[in-house]
This record gives C-alpha cells, sequence and structure tokens, in this order.
C-alpha cells in the first residue's frame, strides 16, 4: 500500500517538474538559451491565478480561466525577454543564463514591490478539494488534476510539433539550425514562437502550483535547479526525454524520502543524475547530428 | 632573446618583493595571543554619544531575501513604538535616532551589520533578528563589542548572553505549554513534522522528552529542508501513522505546502489536529485561511488579545500601516523590546551597557500580551502561554491560556524530564 | 568572409617549400613503412547508415584523393578514422590499431586533420596556434612556463606556410586561404604521419591552390596523404589516386584517368549534375 | 628588434604597474580605513580571491561554473572547524555540540584539531573534489550549459547537505563565534589588521600565480580549448586534463577564501554556499572583465563594495542594482569594463595572451 501511494507521489511530483521543465527544454533545446528566468515567468503565472481569482471570485471559473492566460502571461514575459535579450546573445548561449538570472532577480523584486513580501492566497475549487479513494488509498483531487493536465500540455506540445506546419519548422531549427535556415525557414520568426510557447508553459506551469504550495515572489527559484536538472537528464531536443526525466526524478525523490529523509534524497537525486550522465553524457534521448560541436 | 628573459624576471622579482614586503609587515604587526582557554578579549570602548539631543538605536532585520516577509513586520512595529516613544518625549529626554540596516536573510550580513552598528555608527542598542541564524551570528559581534541585542522572536531556548535580551518565548513559554494543552485534551501520540533546522531539530528534542516523561508515543519525526515544496510524501507518512495529533515547527513557505496537501488528501482539524508554533497572523493569509481553519497555534499573543494595552497597540498599527495589516506575536514582542529598553533606560539613568544591564532585573512593561517582567539573570521575559485556534476571520483566537506569566528557563533547569537535554 | 577585409594592408604571403624540406627532412625512409588501412568500415547514425563495407589503403608517397557528392559519406569516414564518430570495422595505421581509440590518443599516434572550415584557435596568434600543435608531447610541468623561444619547427613551419611576419597577429584576423596553410603548418609541426585534409584548397585563389597543391605534394612524397576535394582541377593536377565514394561505398579506386573513365562515376556525377564537370 | 617590442610591449608593462599599484593600496589601506571598513575589505579581498580563480575557469577557460560556493563553503567550514576545536582547547568539544549534538566530536571532525592537517585539508579536500567531479565530468565531454548546470545542482546539493548535518555543522545556524586564530586574539584589532594584510598577500599572490599560467603555455592551451575544443583534442592533447588543471585552480583558490574569510567575518554559514551566493561570484568578475587579469578582483571588490553600501541606503534597491548589472554588463558589456578602457585606447584587453 506504500509502495503504491509512493508511486503516486513519484508520478505526482514527477508531473509537477515536467510542467516546469517541459517549457525549458523547448528554448533550451531549440536556443540553448538558458533561461533562469523560467521559474519567475512560473511566478508570473501563478500571480495571475491570484489577480483573475481577485476580479472572478469563484475559484473553480477563475482556475480554468488562469490557465490560458497564465500560458498568455508566460509567453508574453518570454516574448519581451526574447525581443530585447535573448535574440542578441545566440551565439552566446552561457552568457544568455547570468543575463536571464539578472531578470530573474529583477522580476522577483518587481513582484515583492507590486504584491508584497508576504504569500498570497489562491483558493482551489471546490471540486479539487479532497481526494478519491480507491481501495483504501487517497489520492488528492488537485494532484490527479496536474497528472492530467501535464498528460493534456505534453500531448498538445508533440501533436503541434509533429503536425503542424510551425511545429515542423520548431523541429527543424532544433535539429540544425544552419540548415533550417539555408531551407528557408526564418528561424527569427521561429525562436520567437518557441520562446512564447516554452515560456507560457511555465506560465500554465504557475498557475497549477497555486494548487499546491505557496505563491510568493521565490516560487520560481524552488523549482528552477530541479527543472533544469530534468532538462539536463532528458536530452536536449525531444519531449519524450524530458517527460522520463521528470518522472524519473520524481519517482527518486518520494522513494529516497521514504526511506531516508527529503534532505538526504535530494542530495542522492543529485549525485544519481551525476552518475547517470556518465553514463549517458548527452542525457536520455538526443538528436545526434554529424556536425563538430 | 636574452633581453627578453630578464624582463620575465623583473615581472616576478617585483611581484616578489611586493609579496615579500606585505608578508613582513602582516608578520610585524601580530597582536595578542589567546593563552588556551582563558578568556581575556580585549573589548572595544564604547563610542556611543550621549551628549546630544538625540540618541541612536540601531533596527536590524532583513528587509530583502526571503525573510524580509516576516522582518518587515517586525520592522514595522519597531518602528512605530520609536514613533511613539519620541513622540511621548524621547528615552531620559532624548530623541530616538534611528539607524535602519538589512539583514538581507543572510546571517553573514548580520553579523557584519551588527559590526558596523555598534562600531561606525556608535548606537546604543540594536533591536532585531529573527532565525536563529541571524542570532548566533550576531551574538559573538555584540559580546566581543560589549553592546546590547533586543531579539524578539520565539526561539529555542538554551541560550543566554549577558549581551542579548530575549523578548519572544523560550521554549518553556511556548513548546511546553503546548504539550501541557495537548496533554490536558488527552493527546496519547503525537507526529513531528518540521523544517530542518535547529529551531525544529531542538524543539523535537525537548518534545521527545517530554513525551517520554508523560506517556506519549511519538509515531514519527520528518524534516523538510528549508523552502520545500512538495509534501506528499511527508502528509502520506502522517495520514498513516494515524496520531492524535501533529506538532508542526515547519517555517515560511513550506506551511502553505504542507496544509494544502493536508487538505487535499482529505484531512482536517477534527480528524487530526496540527500545533503549529510558526504560524502567525501573517502567515494564515497566504496559507489560505481555508486550510487552516480550526487548526492551533502556540503563543504568547494574538490580535485578539483584549486588553486595553492591546487595543491601543492595534489601532495604533492600524493607523499606522493600514486595516488590513495585522499584528502577529513578533511584531508585538518587538515592540515590547522597545519600551523595555526604555524602561530600563531609565531606571538606570544612563545608557551605558553595563548600567542598563544592572538595572534590567525586575523591569516590567503593560505589554499588549499583559504585563512582562525582565528576568535579570537569563534576560528573558516572564510571559504568559496561549493556544489558539485559526479562526474563519483569519485571526487566532485564545482557546487556552496558562493564565499566569511563566518564567522563562531557557535550559529547562526546572524541569525534571529535560534532565541531559542540555 | 568579413575577415578578408581586415588583412588588405597584410603583407602578401606564399608557401616557401624550401623551409618545408627543413620541416620534413629528406630521410623519407623513416616513414617507408607507414600506410593507413580501412577495413570493413561501417557508420551508423540512428540507423542511418552513412558509410558501409569501406575498404581504403593508402600508402606513403600515394597522394591520395577522396571525392564523391555531398552525402558520399567522405567527411563521416574521415571523422570515424580519427574517433569523432563510432564505427565498426577495422582502422589502422602501421601497425597502430586506430578505431576504439579515443580522440587525442590517434593524433598522438600521428593521425592529423584538418576541417572543412578552417579551425585555427582564433584569439591565439599564428604563432601559438603552431607552437600548441608542436606540443602535444611536452611534459605536462613544461606547459606552465612561458615559451623560453620559438622551437625550430615553428619557425620552420612559419616559413613554409609562408606566415613569418604574421606570426604575431590572432589567427582569427587572417584571410581564409591564410588560415587554411596555418592548419596545414599545424599538421606539419604535429609531425603527423597520416594528414587528413579535408577541402584544403576551397575558397583559395588560383595562385593558391597551385601553392598548396606543390607542397601537399611535397608532404605526400614523405607521408601518407588524404585530400577530400571538390575542386576537379586541383585534382586533375595534384592527384597520384582517386578514390570515388557514392553512398556510403567506395564506387571505384584508381589513377585519375582510370576513375574519370569509369562508367559507374560517370553516371553517378551525370546523375547529380550539380557536381558537374568531371570530364 | 622583436626583443625591444616585446619588452616595451604596454600589456607587460601595465599589468606590472597595475600590480605594483595595487599593493601600494594594499599597504595603505590600514592607514586610512577604520577598523570596522578595513575589517571589510579584508572580506571583499577574500570574495575577490574567489573571483581570481572563476577568471581563470570562466574567462581564460570557457568553464561556467555556477557551484564556486561549494568550495569556498569546503575552504571556509575545514577552517571554521579547525577555529572551533581550537578554541575548545585540546580533547574539547565545540559549544555548539554540546548544545545540539551528542556532546562527542565525531571522528571526521578529527583531523582538523592540528592547525597543520588542518591547513593541509584546506588545499587538499576542495582540489581532490575539483579534481573527481571535474575528472568525471570532462571527460565524458559533459560541458557548456550542462556543465554550469551540474555545477549549480552541486551548490544546492552541498547546502542542503551541510543544513541537514546540523549536530556536525551547526546546521543554518553555520559556524561562528571564534575566539582565536591560530592563537591569535580575534578581538584584538591589530590581529584583525594582520588578518587584513593576510588576505592581501595572498591575494596578490594568486593574481601572481593566474598572471604565470596564463602567460604560460599552458594559458594559450586553455584558451585553445576554451575556442575549440575538438580541435585541441585533434592535435592530440587530451582537452579534460586541461580544463581539470583549471578547474581545481580555481577551486583551490575559492577554498583559500574561504579559509581567510572565517576569522575575518568571523562566521560562514550554508547561506553562503549555495546557489545564489555561488552565482553572485561571477557578477564582479564579468564587471571587471573575466578574461583580463585584475578585472575579477577589481570588479568583486566593487561589487562587494556597492553591495554593502547600497543596501545601507536602499534595501531593496541592492536587488534591482544587482539585477540590471548582469543584465546590462553580461548583455551588452562581455568583455566587462576593462574591454571600455581598452576600446577607449583602441587596443586589446589587458592581459590577452601577449
Amino acid at each position: 500500500m506504500d509502495i503504491i501511494a509512493q508511486l503516486f507521489a513519484g508520478l505526482s511530483l514527477g508531473s509537477v517538474l515536467l510542467l516546469a521543465a517541459l517549457g525549458l527544454s523547448l528554448t533550451f533545446g531549440q536556443m540553448g538559451v538558458i533561461n533562469m528566468a523560467h521559474g519567475e515567468f512560473m511566478m508570473a503565472g501563478a500571480y495571475t491565478a491570484f489577480v483573475i481569482q481577485g476580479v472572478v471570485g469563484d475559484a473553480g471559473v477563475s482556475l480554468l480561466l488562469a490557465l490560458p492566460l497564465g500560458f498568455v502571461v508566460g509567453g508574453l514575459l518570454g516574448l519581451l525577454l526574447e525581443a530585447t535579450l535573448i535574440h542578441r546573445m545566440y551565439r552566446r548561449p552561457l552568457d544568455t543564463l547570468l543575463v536571464t538570472w539578472g531578470v530573474a532577480l529583477v522580476l522577483q523584486q518587481v513582484a515583492r514591490d507590486v504584491f508584497g513580501a508576504p504569500n498570497v492566497d489562491v483558493r482551489a475549487p471546490a471540486w479539487l478539494s479532497g481526494a478519491v479513494e480507491i481501495g483504501g488509498l487517497a489520492l488528492p483531487r488537485t494532484r490527479l488534476f496536474i497528472l492530467a493536465l501535464a498528460i493534456v500540455c505534453v500531448v498538445a506540445l508533440a501533436l503541434a510539433l509533429r503536425a503542424t506546419p510551425l511545429g515542423r519548422r520548431i523541429r527543424a531549427v532544433v535539429q540544425n539550425r544552419d540548415l533550417a535556415e539555408a531551407s528557408g525557414i526564418s528561424s527569427r520568426a521561429t525562436d520567437r514562437v518557441t520562446f512564447f510557447i516554452g515560456s507560457g508553459l511555465a506560465g500554465i506551469a504557475g498557475v497549477t502550483l497555486t494548487l499546491l504550495g505557496s505563491v510568493g515572489p521565490t516560487l520560481g527559484t524552488n523549482y528552477i535547479v530541479d527543472a533544469f536538472l530534468v532538462v539536463v537528464a532528458g536530452g536536449i531536443g525531444q519531449i519524450k526525454g524530458t517527460v522520463i526525466a521528470a518522472m524519473a526524478l520524481g519517482l527518486m525523490q518520494a522513494f529516497f524520502e521514504y526511506s531516508t529523509t527529503a534532505s538526504v534524497a535530494k542530495v542522492l537525486v543529485f549525485v544519481a543524475i551525476v552518475a547517470f550522465l556518465q553514463l549517458r553524457p548527452q542525457g536520455l534521448v538526443s538528436v545526434r547530428t554529424r556536425s563538430l560541436a | 632573446m636574452r633581453l627578453r628573459s630578464t624582463s620575465r624576471y623583473g615581472a616576478t622579482r617585483l611581484s616578489t618583493v611586493s609579496l615579500a614586503a606585505l608578508c613582513v609587515v602582516a608578520l610585524s604587526a601580530c597582536g595578542a595571543r589567546v593563552d588556551a582557554g582563558s578568556d581575556t578579549s580585549a573589548s572595544a570602548e564604547s563610542c556611543v554619544d550621549t551628549s546630544g539631543d538625540t540618541v541612536k538605536i540601531g533596527f536590524l532585520n532583513s528587509l530583502s531575501g526571503t525573510m524580509a516577509i516576516s522582518e518587515q513586520t517586525v520592522h514595522d512595529s519597531l518602528e512605530l513604538a520609536a514613533q511613539e516613544i519620541n513622540a511621548d518625549g524621547g528615552v531620559l529626554g532624548k530623541e530616538l535616532e534611528i539607524v535602519s540596516e538589512d539583514g538581507q536573510s543572510e546571517p553573514t550580513v548580520f553579523a557584519e551589520k551588527a559590526g558596523k552598528l555598534i562600531t561606525s555608527d556608535c548606537v546604543a542598542a540594536v533591536f532585531g533578528g529573527w532565525t536563529s541564524a541571524s542570532r548566533k551570528a550576531m551574538l559573538p559581534v555584540f559580546e566581543a563589542q560589549d553592546s546590547l541585542l533586543f531579539y524578539p522572536v520565539q526561539y529555542e531556548g538554551l541560550e543566554s548572553s549577558p549581551n542579548i535580551f530575549y523578548t519572544g518565548a523560550t521554549t518553556n513559554q511556548q513548546i511546553v505549554p503546548a504539550l501541557d494543552y495537548l496533554v490536558e485534551q488527552g493527546t496519547k501520540s503525537l507526529f513531528l513534522v518540521g523544517s530542518d533546522y535547529v529551531f525544529p531539530r531542538t524543539a523535537n528534542k525537548i518534545i521527545n522528552a517530554y513525551a517520554e516523561a508523560h506517556d506519549i508515543e511519538i509515531v514519527g519525526e520528518e524534516y523538510a529542508p528549508l523552502g520545500h515544496t512538495d509534501f506528499s510524501t511527508i502528509v502520506n507518512k502522517v495520514k498513516s501513522a494515524d496520531a492524535d495529533a501533529v506538532f508542526n515547527t515547519l517555517n515560511g513557505d513550506s506551511n502553505v505546502a504542507f496544509f494544502k496537501e493536508y487538505k487535499n488528501v482529505g484531512m482536517s482539524a477534527d480528524d487530526m489536529p496540527v500545533v503549529s508554533v510558526s504560524i502567525a497572523e501573517e502567515e494564515v493569509g497566504g496559507i489560505g485561511i481555508e486550510n487552516v481553519e480550526g487548526q492551533l497555534t502556540a503563543w504568547n499573543y494574538y490580535q485578539t488579545v483584549d486588553s486595553p494595552a492591546n487595543t491601543a497597540f492595534v489601532e495604533a498599527f492600524k493607523a499606522e500601516y493600514g486595516e488590513d495589516r495585522p499584528t502577529s506575536d513578533p511584531m508585538e514582542a518587538a515592540y515590547t523590546s522597545l519600551y523595555l529598553w526604555k524602561a530600563m533606560v531609565e531606571k538606570a539613568e544612563s545608557f551605558a551597557v553595563e548600567d542598563v544591564t544592572a538595572a534590567a532585573d525586575g523591569v516590567t512593561f503593560d505589554a499588549p500580551e499583559g504585563e512582562v517582567v525582565v528576568n535579570g539573570d537569563n534576560h528573558h521575559i516572564a510571559k504568559t502561554a496561549l493556544i489558539g485556534k485559526i479562526g474563519a476571520d483569519g485571526l487566532i483566537h485564545t482557546e487556552w491560556s496558562s493564565e499566569e506569566p511563566i518564567e522563562p528557563d531557557p535550559y529547562l533547569e526546572g524541569y525534571d524530564w529535560a534532565d541531559g537535554l542540555s | 568572409m568579413s575577415e578578408m577585409s581586415s588583412t588588405e594592408q597584410q603583407p602578401e604571403t606564399e608557401i616557401d617549400l624550401a623551409a618545408a624540406e627543413a620541416l620534413l627532412g629528406t630521410d623519407a625512409d623513416r616513414f617507408k613503412h607507414d600506410y593507413l588501412e580501412v577495413r570493413g568500415l561501417r557508420v551508423e547514425f540512428d540507423g542511418f547508415v552513412a558509410v558501409r563495407d569501406v575498404d581504403l589503403t593508402v600508402t606513403q608517397g600515394d597522394l591520395r584523393f577522396l571525392i564523391g557528392p555531398n552525402g558520399a559519406g567522405k567527411t563521416t569516414l574521415i571523422d570515424a578514422v580519427t574517433g569523432l564518430v563510432r564505427a565498426t570495422g577495422s582502422v589502422s595505421f602501421g601497425r597502430t590499431a586506430l578505431l576504439g581509440r579515443s580522440t587525442h590518443r590517434i593524433a598522438r599516434a600521428g593521425v592529423g586533420r584538418t576541417f572543412q572550415t578552417a579551425s585555427v584557435f582564433e584569439e591565439l596568434t599564428v604563432l601559438q596556434n603552431l607552437d600548441i600543435a608542436a606540443g602535444a608531447r611536452r611534459a605536462p610541468l613544461t606547459l606552465l612556463r612561458r615559451r623560453p623561444a620559438t622551437p625550430e619547427a615553428v619557425e620552420h613551419a612559419l616559413e613554409t606556410v609562408g606566415l613569418t611576419a604574421l606570426r604575431d597577429v590572432p589567427a582569427g584576423v587572417l584571410a581564409h586561404g591564410q588560415k587554411q596553410w596555418l592548419e596545414i603548418g599545424m599538421l606539419l609541426v604535429q609531425d603527423a604521419h597520416l594528414l587528413l585534409l579535408d577541402e584544403p584548397v576551397a575558397g583559395m585563389t588560383q595562385a593558391e591552390r597551385e601553392e598548396t597543391g606543390q607542397l601537399l605534394r611535397r608532404i605526400g612524397s614523405q607521408r601518407v596523404v588524404v585530400v577530400v576535394e571538390h575542386d576537379m582541377e586541383f585534382l586533375r593536377s595534384f592527384a597520384d589516386s582517386v578514390t570515388v565514394m557514392h553512398q556510403g561505398r567506395v564506387l571505384a579506386e584508381g589513377t585519375v584517368n582510370e576513375v574519370q573513365n569509369d562508367p559507374a562515376v560517370v553516371e553517378v556525377y551525370l546523375g547529380a549534375p550539380t557536381q558537374g564537370d568531371l570530364a | 628588434m622583436t626583443v625591444l617590442t616585446t619588452l616595451l610591449r604596454p600589456g607587460r608593462t601595465r599589468t606590472l604597474a597595475a600590480f605594483g599599484l595595487a599593493a601600494v593600496l594594499l599597504l595603505l589601506a590600514p592607514l586610512v580605513l577604520s577598523p570596522f571598513r578595513l575589517d571589510l575589505l579584508a572580506k571583499f579581498l577574500c570574495l575577490a580571491m574567489v573571483a581570481v580563480g572563476i577568471g581563470l575557469a570562466w574567462g581564460r577557460g570557457g568553464l561556467l561554473t555556477l557551484g564556486q560556493g561549494v568550495y569556498f563553503g569546503l575552504g571556509a567550514y575545514l577552517m571554521a572547524m579547525h577555529l572551533k576545536l581550537a578554541d575548545a582547547g585540546p580533547g574539547g568539544v565545540p559549544d555548539f555540540m554540546l548544545l545540539y549534538g551528542t556532546g562527542q566530536v565525531p571522528g571526521w571532525w578529527e583531523p582538523l584539531r592540528s592547525p597543520v592537517s588542518a591547513i593541509l585539508l584546506i588545499l587538499v579536500v576542495p582540489a581532490a573534489l575539483a579534481a573527481l567531479l571535474g575528472w568525471a565530468v570532462f571527460t565524458r565531454r559533459v560541458r557548456g550549459a550542462y556543465f554550469a548546470i551540474l555545477s549549480q545542482a552541486l551548490a544546492a546539493a552541498f547546502a542542503i547537505l551541510l543544513i541537514g548535518q546540523q549536530q556536525t555543522t551547526g546546521g543554518t545556524n553555520g559556524l561562528n563565534g571564534f575566539r582565536a586564530f591560530f592563537g591569535y586574539d580575534l578581538a584584538d584589532p591589530v590581529n584583525k589588521q594582520m588578518l587584513y594584510l593576510i588576505a592581501a598577500a595572498v591575494l596578490l599572490l594568486m593574481v601572481a600565480i593566474v598572471r604565470q599560467l596564463t602567460v604560460s603555455r599552458f594559458g594559450e592551451l586553455l584558451v585553445a580549448v576554451r575556442d575549440q575544443e575538438d580541435r585541441v583534442r585533434f592535435l592530440g592533447y587530451d582537452p579534460a586534463a586541461v580544463k581539470v588543471v583549471a578547474y581545481v585552480v580555481a577551486a583551490v583558490m575559492a577554498a583559500v577564501g574561504g579559509a581567510l574569510f572565517v576569522p575575518i567575518a568571523g562566521i560562514v554559514s550554508p547561506a553562503d554556499v549555495g546557489v545564489v551566493p555561488s552565482i553572485g561570484f561571477l557578477i564582479g568578475v564579468a564587471i571587471g572583465g573575466r578574461a583580463t587579469l585584475l578585472g575579477p578582483v577589481l570588479g568583486s571588490i566593487a561589487v562587494s563594495w556597492a553591495q554593502t553600501s547600497i543596501s545601507e541606503q536602499f534595501p531593496s534597491g541592492w536587488i534591482y542594482f544587482q539585477g540590471a548589472l548582469f543584465i546590462l554588463v553580461i548583455a551588452f558589456l562581455p568583455g566587462g569594463l576593462a574591454s571600455v578602457a581598452g576600446k577607449l585606447r583602441r587596443r586589446a584587453p589587458e592581459g590577452s595572451p601577449a
């Protein structure tokens, strides 16, 4: 019974990590941009949910409204970041890490000045409170919702990448930027769209986090390191790797935490990732190219 | 070619010479050595200037970083107390001049800024600190400089520095009464949940000792890293342990995630009440009233305390900072700390540290929480313990009271079961 | 090439074959047992077979050209020999098996290569580039010292590739052709016994090509040299023998004349008109 | 001819002059600064030591290490443990262990009782960890962003580990309250001055070491590895070895900085070693000019100074300021202020390989 409960806890944590990392793997995969402000885009999504709840009132309606609007808010922030800073730095991917760290600092402080330093409360709708009992096992509805939402996001993204012309362009640029440009794909436009979608996913992740934890200026920093580890372990350029890595990390954390403590579990997960990268330096799944890296 | 290498040696020589010079100066500048064991540190001469119409005091709170959420509130109530005192003629006729510093939520910065306030700004006393880490960081600074710190937050005890006055609760004024209350309610088993740092660890050590002596079973003890946000595993353990109550020493954001998860798996105060010692009125809003309604807290002050002094304090605070701002225990303790210092100074008729500490014993103040008395031996104050229940209005209502102020006992020397704890 | 403009005022450079003599020495016997032998080589990328069943033998004194349409597997073959991509089969140089070794060990075994896009250390000077190339066998501790004097081999290489006057210029500002010469110079000071050159004359002027060809011929007389090249004019002038690759396989091998008249080769090149002018 | 130009090349004379000037300024500081300000400066010098190492690893070697806090912390904690044991006297138990721990000194603390082995461990432990981690990571060609993220996760894991072991590491409280530094009373202002001078001398020594490394063949090789790692491999070098050396040197410098930080600041806590301070180390390096010799030192000191003085005036202003610095300097001035100076003189940045 405990094992099944932990299995669910792990998958649930994995789905949270997946939502946080999905957008990252897109922007990191396509442009090599390491967006440390991704966590703050999540925070922006969470505050979007807070603001909407303040306006709408009903927790259920506001949650359903917040998901698309969080996507738009996160996406617009990403677009702004891309247009003002990132686009001039594609040749210096490592430097984007530091620039976006600066952006993250500023966004956090802005949130503090606008919404105040204390956490704010976003109520969960009534239909998400409590748990579903299955054979004596209580599965919290919020976590089931997040799991389902993560699946929806992954499927939607996979379909978008596979079946739409836009998706094909994105995949082409991920796999070989120069070749794609040579074949007439405007990588500028594709980059913008990718950044919009990737950052928008952060916004969605932020909205869902309001169901689980605190909504405050530092919401994003709690997730950013883990999200990057997921991307690194998963490998660049394919959703599959990100999904597996997120779930593996979630399960590892849950089971290590169960048998040791939460602190030790975090350290063990890190050790496991370093060991894993010894076996697969490019992550779980990687698009191999012939070019001299 | 020869010339080129000469220039290289030239480079080496210059750097060698300057290095050597520095080393020589460094070694010749050695000061006093300590004899092992003896404590003969030469304390610096105080530079506090009381000749004018004003006297400087320092406020040292984290106004940025993760702790700013909590410490800003303390800072605000300190400012309020200073304003009131100045409006009322100051201390010994001198107006208070505030030097405010930001501790940036980092112990190292607290130590640095404490040094600055004492030696550069020459303040007569410093008020502030929140985390145990920040207090521990400042303690040696205040002792070395023989200056005064007023620390306004409940903490883990096991400390009494001659240079610190502790106006928050020590363990026998908060944790022990909370356990007494639980025993009174018939609690037979407890689950301990805490953040992984010094206060929860020490608190749980005390709880374990208490439990052993009072026939309570500790069915689980879990720690989450500070800032931990995923509590499904820990809440799973709590749920399956099925204790009579949960004793919660989690800190900050973790409380939000814990209580949301607690509610999400379908548990409430009716099934398994949670007694928290770090959730005050400020935090309730952020956690969400619906998630903590009916849960218990242990403090020495609530905004709902019914006393003329508290009515005045709450009114003044809301007038200054807004109707929506609640008042909480650490804020009240900070507010009280400034008045206590004023009372000590006035009793001693001096701002000098040794005079103030000498006069401290027995100084009283009619604080919002009720009358408090300074214990001159351990520098803590006698406080009344209050167990509260979080109401639907977001405020905390007294459920149980120790009735009398409890004498501070930071080392729990007066409790038989606590032998061997420290 | 934006770098071109910055080199306008620089002195003209040219290959100095006499200096090459000093560098290479005349003792051809030293290399006479050197040969590259590739057997049953196969390279796969995610299910796509880029090189299959390739056999290739190149001996010292035979300036071998490797040609074929884009995607024929020429560069992949070189990548496999130098350990950049994983391959199956066998590759040996002299008595040394290369396959499965790490790249830097293959390089230490005397295998050197250049890249399609000239790849030099742009922030370092020409001299520093050559000095690094010359130094792989230096004891680690000597690395911690400043360069006492320009090593003799580096001086000769500078003269050979005509960059003596530009020795203290950052390699990044060199013209394209000069960079490629610098790369060849680096191979020489590296003392590579097997040189794999990927399009060494691309982007060069006619005069530069001529000089490069002469130098390659001089090197090839002593060492094992394989040149990947599209330029048929250049090939006809300098190749001793030619291997034609197509779709990952060896299509034909022989002298320039033999290959030109091979019907299979003609068909492949007619089938890919952009590669054109073989005839 | 070339001899003369070499001798007179501005890069070298300028570096020498700057080095001499820095030494003189550092020597004069105790005469003009108040004890409190001198203490601050000494602290900044310790942080600058980390920056010198980062300048080598990141500026020269392209290794964006977001985890230098780990090595800083290792050095600092090892020193702090020694000071704690020394304060407790022979066979004594540090105060916090009596309060929160078992009252027993754990076995792995014991080697730090002796001053000699403490100093050795301060140098060896960080070097060994950096060598092990660097070797594991670099030989598998984990690089660029992957390395940066791993090093950052290392910092996060290290801080969590320290916090979790409260009984033996002091937890969030860290270690503090040291009375003496190798027998010298830390409350004595004269000894504080001595500590400052030691820090200044060590910093200058580090700058000299990095200077020697950058002008040596190793320095050229490091730049080559940074720009074209695979090309270097084809020349017969193992780039992993080159990177490991740079990483280890940077780690040791950070550790020494940490070790000296402890007696000067009087405290080390997990807040000094985690993700945020680790990234914080980089901004000074970037501002000063990551690939230059003195840039990281000056940049780091300037940033530390700005942090202290700005936060005195506007507490939350510092966060905006720091964020803006990261954005503006990295995005628009990747060469740091040194490149501005260089552009003004229409010359290559100082310290570029001669």
